[in-house]
């Protein structure tokens, strides 16, 4: 399936772009972590530490464990500070 | 219910006017201002980013629960986006109800829940370099309290 | 610290725009608007009366009182006496503080204090008669939140 | 001693007048109200239930058996309603 993928605040600053399509047959976010970061180091730099970091599937906020079938879009970036 | 996500200013006393001519029938007008602080370092400028689409949709679902929880007559979310400078006005939150309890709650609820359930991100940009401002575990611990 | 009281009425968000820029270095302004509330049986007028003097004197130990208890770079309270319309604004509070929690709390405060320890009456006339309103045991059981 | 007493709300409408003066020795506002009330009906509907009623001393909120003694304005109200 193809993604279409979002890196926000510092995960796209250390990525080096705000999105990109990705052709992927990982079944989570948390796979698809994995195939990203075994492409080159700033990926592995961006998530070096998932921990630190949120994922949103079709623009809601979703588990790393979450089904990727079906979506869409999936977007990476560290906890909010909004208000 | 007006939630508006802009890159624009926006001036708070017109606002509360316009929100307290809407809300007929409220006895309790409550509002909340965020301001672009100084910082140590001294501040150029708060850079914001946003998550188009899901800001919305996020801000969205955050005051239809707050409205599932408190008998509202009018809510008003202003959030800004882009590079703000020292003093300005950031994001503004108002609610109207028959009662003073449920303006305040319901007030104090978005914003806690604006600022750790909303996809914005903070940066201050000063004289020493830049860094994004980190949530706290105090942002994600408030949430419990609801 | 602004206090006043008075028989005029007054713009809320032209005194939150003075109160926001009289705020120099708050980060969080929040404030509350009471409004005259129309009531069953249809209210002609809502009547405050006070006691001139003792008004002023309660109303700046509570704001002294809000101020020891939280860092707050400005205070605002504004409280109307004499006949009021439907729909017309009774008083406001705003308070100005570097963090959200705090301007929060000491708006609450104030309010909560401003109700049970100002000495205001209000008296409802409408059109079935007239009568005063009562405190209620929930105004007095706030004042033991703090 | 002479005091002046202020009258607020419906103790004030009860008693007909917002203020008087009142010539007394009564050691407490306790004692005072137990001397208004003897006076005529409109003292003793006024003041049927002090548990009803608050009293200040030189506009500060006092006990029903605070000292008199150097006051020079007393004032009887129900609970504020302000707000």
């Amino acid at each position: 399936m193809t993604l279409q993928v979002l890196y926000f605040a510092w995960v796209r600053e250390r990525i080096g772009l705000p999105k990109e399509r990705v052709e992927t047959q990982a079944a989570t976010p948390r796979a698809l972590v994995e195939e990203l970061r075994a492409r080159e180091p700033r990926y592995a730099a961006a998530f070096a530490d998932t921990a630190a970091l949120k994922v949103a599937l079709d623009q809601e906020l979703a588990e790393w464990d979450a089904p990727l079938a079906g979506v869409r879009e999936v977007a990476f970036f560290p906890p909010m500070t909004g208000g | 219910m007006t939630v508006r996500v802009q890159q624009e200013a926006f001036a708070a006393g017109a606002e509360l006017d316009a929100f307290t001519a809407r809300a007929t029938g409220a006895g309790a007008i409550v509002s909340f201002t965020g301001v672009v602080r100084d910082v140590a370092g001294g501040l150029i400028a708060m850079e914001i980013e946003q998550y188009p689409g899901m800001t919305e949709r996020a801000i969205a679902e955050i005051v239809d629960a707050a409205r599932s929880r408190w008998d509202l007559a009018e809510v008003l979310v202003i959030h800004r986006h882009g590079p703000l400078a020292p003093g300005a006005p950031i994001m503004m939150v108002a609610t109207a109800s028959a009662h003073r309890a449920a303006a305040f709650e319901a007030a104090d609820y978005l914003m806690d829940y604006l600022k750790s359930r909303a996809p914005f991100w903070k940066k201050e940009i000063t004289q020493r370099g830049e860094h994004w401002v980190e949530a706290t575990t105090q942002d994600e611990d408030a949430l419990s309290r609801w």
